[in-house]
């Protein structure tokens, strides 16, 4: 069936952030120069075909924008600076778009000011939840300290609660993200009806799980002088997100407590390691993004910032909230934990399902899937060579 | 007949001959030597000295014939031939042999390589002994110029020489001047205006003094041959609008042309059938009419342009036109300026954006909002046809993309075909008036491809612009001018120098067997009926000597290369090795 | 019809412009008061996405002539003629008036592009406007550059019984074509055809030959110019020397060979070429010991000719006369060290075009032999004739610095063709070997290349769609790893021998001599010609020629055509003894009031 | 002393005369056997020139035009080339090893070709000894 070729879909595409690159001469130095490209799976040059002819179909099913690690190499050597690699970053917030099947994640791409809307209601939201649950920490002072000096946290805004809170908004997290990968599974693997995977196979790469889980191993075959800081710290910085959300939504009871351990109990370790992980890595990407000295921060989408922001804020304000209560400040506990909550929690709304923070799914994901993909095209390859030497 | 006195002079070149061989015991030896008068050795022949030293002999010596053994003739044998002149004997009288590229610099043992040249010596005097003396022979040349097609190269051509203060005569087959030139709006790759360049060309054409043009004209027939005569003067007759004028001119440029190629012959493009595919040519007339509509009066949504048409394909064009991918850029950014959001699909094989500042506009082109893709100009090419009835488009284009490998459709409401150029019916007619040739693809044949693009092997006509390839204006242009400078110069100087070692016919021995005719490459032998004998036009002949040697009579002879000449140099080259070998039979009997 | 306002003045480029001379606002001014100019639009006046709208302020102020001004005002014709038609005129009345077509390029040309604006409101063609005074011309004729044009150009003249001096800055005429092999598509060998032409050069005696001399300083006016020379010391005078060739035996220095690009080494005494013209040795000052040092001296020692080489001899200074000048100074090859990811001096067996030129040609440094490049005790790298292999694969890259928006923006014209010619004749040598081609586009454009191009495809050369990234040596085998675009999939080649197509750029020393000749260049560094349309050879300065590649990449046939008309021009001022002064010469009065005067003659 | 054999050779002034003078001019060095005679095209030599070349004591005659395609005046080898076949023929009949007369084609630019070609002629006709054809026609004389 031949697809119509469609030169809207480019022009929707500068919508999320694709720059100048119509003028791609199709000389095929991009592909060549990636060194994550394998040969079931080239691009950019494809993809950019793809976007360039719009069509739209090929491209919603292309697993490839996610495999791209964003060196660089193919937008700083190619001959009609058409930055591909950048593009690849357009296409990968045009497929967050196509996976979430409610749609809104498009709404945010397309329009800054509906995500800062968003944002805003959410705190709002999050504040008047707030007020109404907890108990500022009025009169004598003296009340809201224990024994060991640190402010008693649970007495102003009790874990259960908050816990109850983190539940279910976590739930409804999961609950899209993995919608989401499942739309995204059909649309990479069910609708390219040139493989077979059978159900058994979905479990053969276990091995390879680590390997999948651990993305960034791909940056070390990338150009190692410019990138080796780059995704130590990226790794670093996602390692510590996805510790302090654990703990958070699953293990508040015992992260929240009124007692102030001593500064190498491992709940304070814990905390403070993943802490400064976040916030190393929060003020590299951001002076890079602003100084634009690698290739992979020159251009910016405003959710990229978004994100950023968010993130160090949520980090600020849970510092504060820390010492304040370790040095017995409920009334400044008080605030800065609604704050903090004020932050965080449109961040996760925002960003988890529908915007940056996603690709922490989709890219293993895709990474499992392209693997799949791979042992099934092998397998297509053994058995058309049997039937080959057959007759 | 005089009796023969012949100078022998040999070269030492410092010691580069004399290294390998012993020149002095040569110098004796060749004075015994029948006909030789002198006999002498010099360091360097070439060097003013030692020309003066033979101009000397020959006034001292009365000698008659020189050889002078050296370099190779390739190097020396102008100057030499000089100071025959400058001593009052005629420059052919002379001939060369080459001891030092030949004998002392390629041999290694001195007695072989003296050897040698003493044969090379001998030879060379034997030979000398048959040399003639020829004279150069001029042909006056007319000032006046033919130029058959009034397009852009004809135009600039006629410009060229009229500018220069001569005649020119500028014949075009239809009505008005500018050809295909005036039928385009904007010329690539700098999108400036055709019209405001050509027009200014054609008003100074019809207004100059010194050009007479002659529209709707075409050349009567004259005994067969349309244009009679030879370089220098030719004459022919023209019919233009029913009166008849005779021309005398010294050399004609063939402007001719091309003409586009019919879309019809490609059938899956349906030229022709669908109204809306139309071809370049057209386009080029809708846009000078300022309003890009479909045949149906619509504002076209989508276009397509497909490059290519009859060209790089085997069954109808085999080479490239070389314009039309440029063409359809300029197309894309004029489309693009009168109709903004008209979506554009250009489909191409291979970009060929190679001229000054076409790779540029290449790139300006496409960052506009337009869509390139790629087919194959060989096998299955796209198929154009009518669209269903709701599709909101016209037609419907369909083929494998190939940079994808994705087979897909393109919708469009207009098609363009980038048809490529073809040479012009009546080329075979024309070639054969002026009497050039055709290659395969029927274009006029350039005497060397390379360094004589303009010239053609017939002396006094030059063949410029497309009708002798596919080209572009700036290249017609400065074609046309490098065919003016040739004509120029034969005009200034008045006079073109004949090749003086041709041909000739002993009318006695030809038996009018006319194998001569069927070898010679340039046409220089005609048959004249009268005398039954074949004729040479020394002016064609440029002294191959194939016909001498294809001659069964013998009756052909090719001065300065005579059967007499050559075979006595075997001879002189072998006595002395003859005389030597006889010993060695004589040893073993 | 000078009360009639019914015009008005388009101006196209943006105001925020860098360099362009529109952009002053003197210029909007002058047209704003020109008559007959009812009005001036700039770009931000009217908006270029309905002409509709445009063609309503038209009727409005019924307007019936649009000029366009600017720097490409052609990208915008289609879209008023459109509008003129809307509101019922012809379109025909859209006219432009562009700087670049007639060379007003900077601030200097302001008034020329007034005089451009004036010609398109009164709608008279600029050439017709501006017809400049004439003067005498003095009949002789400077060529600067003996490659292939200069020679063609200077036998054109010489062959019309007028002297050319024809200046050659290295030891020998030829230039670049004589280091070729064979030429595309006919496949004749260089040597066979270019050094008839020379040896005719050499004793043309109308053809004054001045080799390694430069051009230092040029005076005067359009058709008597005064020319400074300089005569470098050729230190071995050519009269005495017979080309013996002793003192390159003899001489101690060696140094590398430029005419091999560089990949094998001659004496500091030497002739560049064996067919060289003229075929006189010299001795190259920037290497000799004598001429360092003031020591050795042996080639004086070993000299058959007493006082031919005289190493104290000076350079000197000659002053010639002439009428015409015609530049035909070249090109320099784009150097491939800038492509790190090619490994291109890293790795000994990539190699240049030109340098595989010189090793597969007969007369090259190995004969004609397939040869491994090695580096010898100095450090030089060579192809030495004792390394002499069989490549089991080739592969050559096109587009090496050209059509790159990180190098050289343009197309250089001939790689394509050269590198099918060279895939030809190593399949020639190498016939079992594989040779591999990769491209982008294959720009096989001219008479009988597309036939060449699909025969080389039936030789069996593989001819791959892609443009490599980067070659990478391990051990002693090269690896090319590209994107076979055709047959979609990623090749990692192993191959003995790369070859980079290099493009061509400007020389090195063009802008000196632009500037020297009062010419220009253009963005690209080649010389700008008068119209490119129109009138391809002449430069913006009267009596100044340009030929071949210094104004554009070029392949043989169109350099010697250009040549050629360069000549003819030269040829036309000789024949009536007039030529023409510059345009630039012409004040803005002379060709406005000249433009009038037709502007008269037209609307009677 | 070992046969030294004479080898006339008809060299095309355009591309070989012009080749073996760049042998010349490279210094290359090859068996001194070879005699040169220059003619303007190889399409000149007629069968007679070579006959008496054999007849006046040539133990073997060589034949040098432009290749095929580059023949300065069009296609001037090409009919050399047909005439030399029908020689060689002929030339057996006259008792003539096939061997003494070659054809070869040497452009301008192959002085290495021509060296080459030298002494590899000269060792083949050397192998195959005097030509007697001349004794034999001394003989027919009387």
């Amino acid at each position: 069936m031949s697809q119509r070729v469609n030169l809207d879909l480019k022009n929707e595409l500068f919508l999320y952030g694709a720059k100048e690159w119509n003028q791609c001469f199709q000389c095929g130095n991009c592909t060549a120069t990636c060194h994550t490209t394998e040969n079931d799976f080239f691009f950019p040059r494809k993809t950019v075909r793809q976007v360039l002819m719009g069509l739209k179909k090929s491209l919603q099913t292309n697993i490839d924008p996610w495999l791209c690690t964003y060196c660089g190499d193919c937008s700083t050597t190619c001959p009609r600076d058409a930055n591909p690699a950048e593009m690849m970053m357009s296409i990968r917030r045009y497929l967050i778009s196509v996976y979430d099947w409610t749609g809104i994640s498009k709404l945010f791409y397309k329009s800054k000011a509906l995500e800062i809307a968003v944002i805003f209601l959410l705190a709002i939201a999050v504040m008047i939840l707030y007020l109404f649950f907890t108990t500022f920490p009025s009169g004598d002072n003296s009340q809201w300290i224990g024994p060991d000096g640190g402010a008693l946290i649970n007495k102003i805004a009790p874990w259960k609660r908050i816990h109850f809170g983190d539940w279910i908004m976590a739930g409804i997290l999961i609950f899209l993200i993995i919608t989401n990968v499942f739309y995204m599974w059909y649309k990479i693997i069910l609708e390219d009806k040139s493989i077979k995977i059978g159900f058994i196979d979905y479990f053969r790469p276990v091995s390879a799980l680590p390997k999948l889980f651990n993305p960034e191993k791909k940056y070390a075959r990338c150009d190692e002088k410019k990138l080796t800081v780059y995704w130590i710290l990226h790794l670093f910085l996602a390692l510590s997100y996805a510790t302090l959300f654990t703990i958070i939504v699953f293990f508040l009871e015992w992260f929240q407590t009124d007692s102030v351990y001593p500064i190498f109990h491992p709940q304070r370790l814990l905390g403070y390691i993943a802490t400064v992980g976040l916030f190393v890595g929060i003020i590299y990407f951001y002076t890079n993004r602003t100084i634009k000295n690698l290739e992979n921060s020159k251009y910016s989408h405003f959710t990229d910032w978004t994100f950023l922001i968010l993130l160090f804020l949520t980090t600020l304000t849970g510092i504060l909230l820390h010492f304040f209560r370790i040095y017995g400040m409920p009334q400044l506990v008080y605030i800065t934990y609604l704050i903090h909550l004020m932050v965080l929690v449109p961040m996760l709304m925002v960003e988890v399902p529908f915007s940056k923070w996603s690709h922490m799914i989709y890219r293993p994901f895709s990474l499992y899937f392209a693997h799949l993909k791979k042992m099934a095209i092998k397998k297509q390859k053994i058995i058309s060579d049997e039937y080959s030497q057959q007759n | 007949m005089e009796e023969k006195r012949i100078g022998v002079y040999i070269c030492w070149c410092g010691t580069n001959i004399a290294n390998m061989v012993d020149v002095e015991a040569l110098s004796k030896e060749m004075q015994s030597l029948p006909n030789v008068v002198i006999s002498k050795d010099y360091k360097y022949m070439c060097s003013d000295p030692g020309q003066d030293i033979i101009v000397n002999d020959i006034k001292e010596y009365k000698l008659n014939r020189i050889v002078v053994a050296a370099c190779s003739p390739r190097m020396h044998e102008i100057t030499f031939r000089k100071a025959l002149e400058t001593a009052g004997l005629n420059p052919y009288m002379f001939e060369m042999a080459n001891i030092r590229e030949h004998a002392s610099w390629v041999h290694t043992d001195r007695n072989e390589t003296t050897g040698k040249a003493r044969d090379l010596i001998a030879a060379a005097i034997a030979r000398v002994q048959w040399h003639e003396s020829l004279e150069k022979r001029i042909a006056g040349v007319n000032p006046a110029t033919l130029i058959i097609g009034g397009g852009i190269s004809g135009i600039s051509a006629a410009l060229e020489i009229a500018n220069a203060g001569k005649q020119v005569y500028l014949i075009e087959k239809s009505g008005t001047l500018g050809g295909i030139a005036a039928g385009i709006d904007l010329t690539y790759p700098f999108l400036n205006s055709a019209k405001q360049m050509i027009d200014h060309k054609i008003n100074t054409v019809m207004n100059h003094p010194m050009i007479s043009v002659y529209l709707n004209a075409e050349v009567k027939p004259e005994f067969g041959k349309k244009i009679v005569g030879l370089v220098g003067n030719f004459e022919t007759t023209i019919k233009s609008n029913g009166e008849e004028t005779k021309l005398n001119f010294g050399n004609v440029i063939v402007a001719t042309g091309l003409k586009p190629f019919d879309a019809q012959k490609v059938i899956n493009y349906g030229y022709g059938k669908l109204p809306n595919v139309v071809t370049s040519v057209d386009f080029e007339k809708i846009l000078k009419s300022g309003v890009i509509i479909t045949r149906d009066g619509r504002v076209p949504k989508d276009i397509a342009i497909i490059h290519c048409v009859g060209s790089r394909n085997e069954n109808y064009n085999a080479y490239c036109s070389r314009t039309c991918c440029m063409t359809a850029l300029k197309y894309v950014n004029q489309i693009k300026s009168a109709l903004p959001k008209t979506n554009i699909y250009d489909i191409y094989s291979d970009m060929r954006a190679f001229g000054k500042g076409s790779e540029e506009l290449y790139s300006i082109t496409s960052r506009k909002n337009m869509m390139f893709l790629t087919f194959d100009h060989k096998e299955n090419l796209p198929q154009i046809k009518q669209a269903s009835y709701e599709d909101p488009f016209n037609l419907l284009i369909e083929f494998k993309e190939k940079f994808s490998g994705e087979s897909i459709e393109v919708p469009a409401d207009m098609v363009i075909l980038m048809v490529g150029m073809e040479a012009h019916d009546d080329a075979k007619q024309i070639a054969h008036d002026v009497g050039i040739s055709l290659c395969g693809n029927r274009f006029f044949i350039e005497r060397h491809p390379k360094l004589d693009p303009v010239a053609t092997t017939t002396d006094g006509v030059y063949v410029v612009g497309t009708c002798q390839s596919p080209k572009d204006i700036p290249d017609s242009v400065s074609q046309a001018r490098a065919a003016a400078a040739r004509v120029l110069a034969s005009i200034l100087v008045g006079k073109v120098e004949v090749e003086v070692t041709t041909a000739s016919v002993n009318e006695e021995v030809c038996c009018g067997c006319q194998t001569c005719i069927s070898v010679c490459p340039y046409t220089a032998i005609s048959y004249s009926v009268e005398d039954k004998v074949s004729k040479v036009n020394e002016i064609l002949c440029k002294g191959c000597g194939t016909c001498s040697s294809a001659c069964p009579t013998g009756a052909i002879r090719s001065k300065h290369f005579t059967d007499q000449q050559i075979l006595s140099q075997i001879e002189g080259m072998m006595s002395a090795s003859k005389s030597k070998k006889n010993l060695i039979e004589i040893e073993e009997t | 019809m000078e009360e009639k306002k019914s015009t008005v003045v388009y101006f196209c480029n943006k105001l925020n412009g860098t360099s362009d001379v529109i952009y002053l606002p003197e210029i909007i001014e002058y047209a704003r008061n020109l008559s007959g100019v009812a009005m001036v639009w700039l770009p931000d006046d009217i908006s270029l996405s309905d002409p509709e709208q445009v063609a309503k302020q038209i009727k409005k102020s019924n307007l019936q002539r649009i000029v366009i001004a600017g720097n490409n005002p052609g990208m915008y014709k289609s879209f008023f003629s459109k509008a003129m038609v809307i509101s019922g005129y012809s379109p025909e009345d859209v006219i432009l008036a562009s700087f670049t077509e007639h060379g007003a390029l900077d601030k200097a040309d302001t008034d020329k592009a007034k005089a451009i604006i004036a010609c398109g409101v009164y709608g008279v063609s600029f050439e017709s406007a501006a017809i400049p005074e004439e003067y005498p011309v003095n009949p002789n004729t400077l060529v600067i550059g003996g490659g292939i044009s200069g020679i063609q150009a200077s036998l054109e003249i010489a062959s019309s019984e007028n002297f050319v001096f024809l200046v050659e800055k290295s030891g020998t005429i030829g230039g670049h074509m004589a280091m070729f092999d064979k030429t595309f598509p006919t496949l004749d060998c260089a040597a066979c055809i270019l050094t008839p032409k020379m040896v005719e050069v050499g004793q043309n005696s109308f053809i004054k030959l001045m080799t390694y001399s430069e051009v230092k300083e040029v005076s005067g006016i359009p058709g008597n110019y005064n020319v400074k020379i300089l005569k470098k010391a050729r230190r071995i005078n050519p009269a005495a020397c017979i080309g013996c060739g002793t003192c390159a035996e003899k001489c101690p220095v060696k140094t590398a060979n430029e005419f091999d690009s560089d990949t094998s080494l001659r004496k500091a005494a030497y002739i560049p070429f064996p067919q060289a013209v003229p075929n006189k040795y010299l001795i190259d000052e920037k290497v000799c010991t004598y001429v360092l040092s003031g020591k050795c001296g042996v080639c004086a020692k070993v000299c058959p000719v007493p006082g031919c080489i005289n190493l104290d001899k000076k350079d000197e200074i000659v002053e010639i006369n002439v009428g015409n000048i015609i530049v035909a100074i070249g090109f320099k090859i784009f150097d491939a060290s800038k492509f790190e990811q090619f490994g291109y001096g890293k790795y000994p067996n990539v190699l240049t075009s030109l340098e595989l030129e010189r090793l597969i040609n007969a007369s090259g440094p190995t004969d004609g032999k397939i040869a491994k490049r090695v580096q010898d005790k100095k450090g030089n790298w060579i192809f030495s004739p004792d390394e002499i292999y069989t490549p089991k694969s080739v592969a050559i890259i096109h587009c090496i610095g050209s059509r790159d928006e990180n190098h050289n923006k343009y197309c250089s014209k001939v790689c394509c063709m050269y590198s099918l010619k060279l895939a030809h004749l190593l399949k020639e040598k190498l016939p079992d070997s594989q040779i591999n081609e990769y491209y982008i586009d294959i720009r096989a454009y001219g008479k009988g290349y597309e036939e060449f191009y699909n025969r080389i495809k039936k030789e069996g050369v593989n001819i791959i769609r892609g443009r490599p990234a980067k070659v990478q040596q391990y051990g002693n085998e090269l690896i090319v790893r590209c994107e076979d675009i055709e047959r979609a999939r990623i090749i990692e080649q192993k191959v003995d021998m790369v070859i980079l197509a290099v493009g061509t750029e400007p020389c090195s020393d063009a802008p000196n001599i632009a500037k020297m000749l009062g010419i220009t260049i253009d963005t690209n560094g080649w010389f700008n010609e008068c119209n490119y349309i129109g009138d391809p050879v002449n430069t913006f300065t009267s009596g100044i020629a340009i030929a071949g590649v210094c104004q554009g990449p070029k392949d043989i046939p169109d350099s010697v055509a250009q040549a050629s008309a360069a000549a003819a021009r030269v040829l036309q001022s000789i024949a009536k003894n007039k030529i023409p002064d510059s345009v630039k010469n012409l004040t803005l009065e002379q060709i406005e009031t000249k433009a009038k005067e037709l502007y008269k003659v037209l609307e009677r | 002393m070992q046969f030294q054999p004479v080898i006339v050779s008809f060299l095309c002034n355009w591309c070989s005369y012009t080749g073996a003078d760049l042998a010349g001019t490279s210094r290359m060095k090859y068996a001194s056997n070879i005699r040169i005679i220059r003619v303007m095209c190889s399409g000149r030599i007629e069968p007679t020139f070579v006959l008496t070349a054999f007849k006046e004591g040539a133990d073997g005659v060589l034949i040098c035009g432009c290749h095929p395609g580059d023949c300065h005046y069009h296609e001037g080898n090409y009919k050399c080339l047909r005439r030399f076949h029908l020689l060689q023929k002929y030339i057996q009949q006259m008792g003539i090893h096939p061997d003494r007369l070659r054809l070869e084609w040497i452009s301008a630019s192959e002085g290495k070709q021509f060296v080459e070609l030298a002494d590899e002629i000269t060792e083949t006709i050397s192998k195959l000894g005097p030509a007697r054809i001349n004794k034999y026609m001394e003989v027919a004389k009387y």
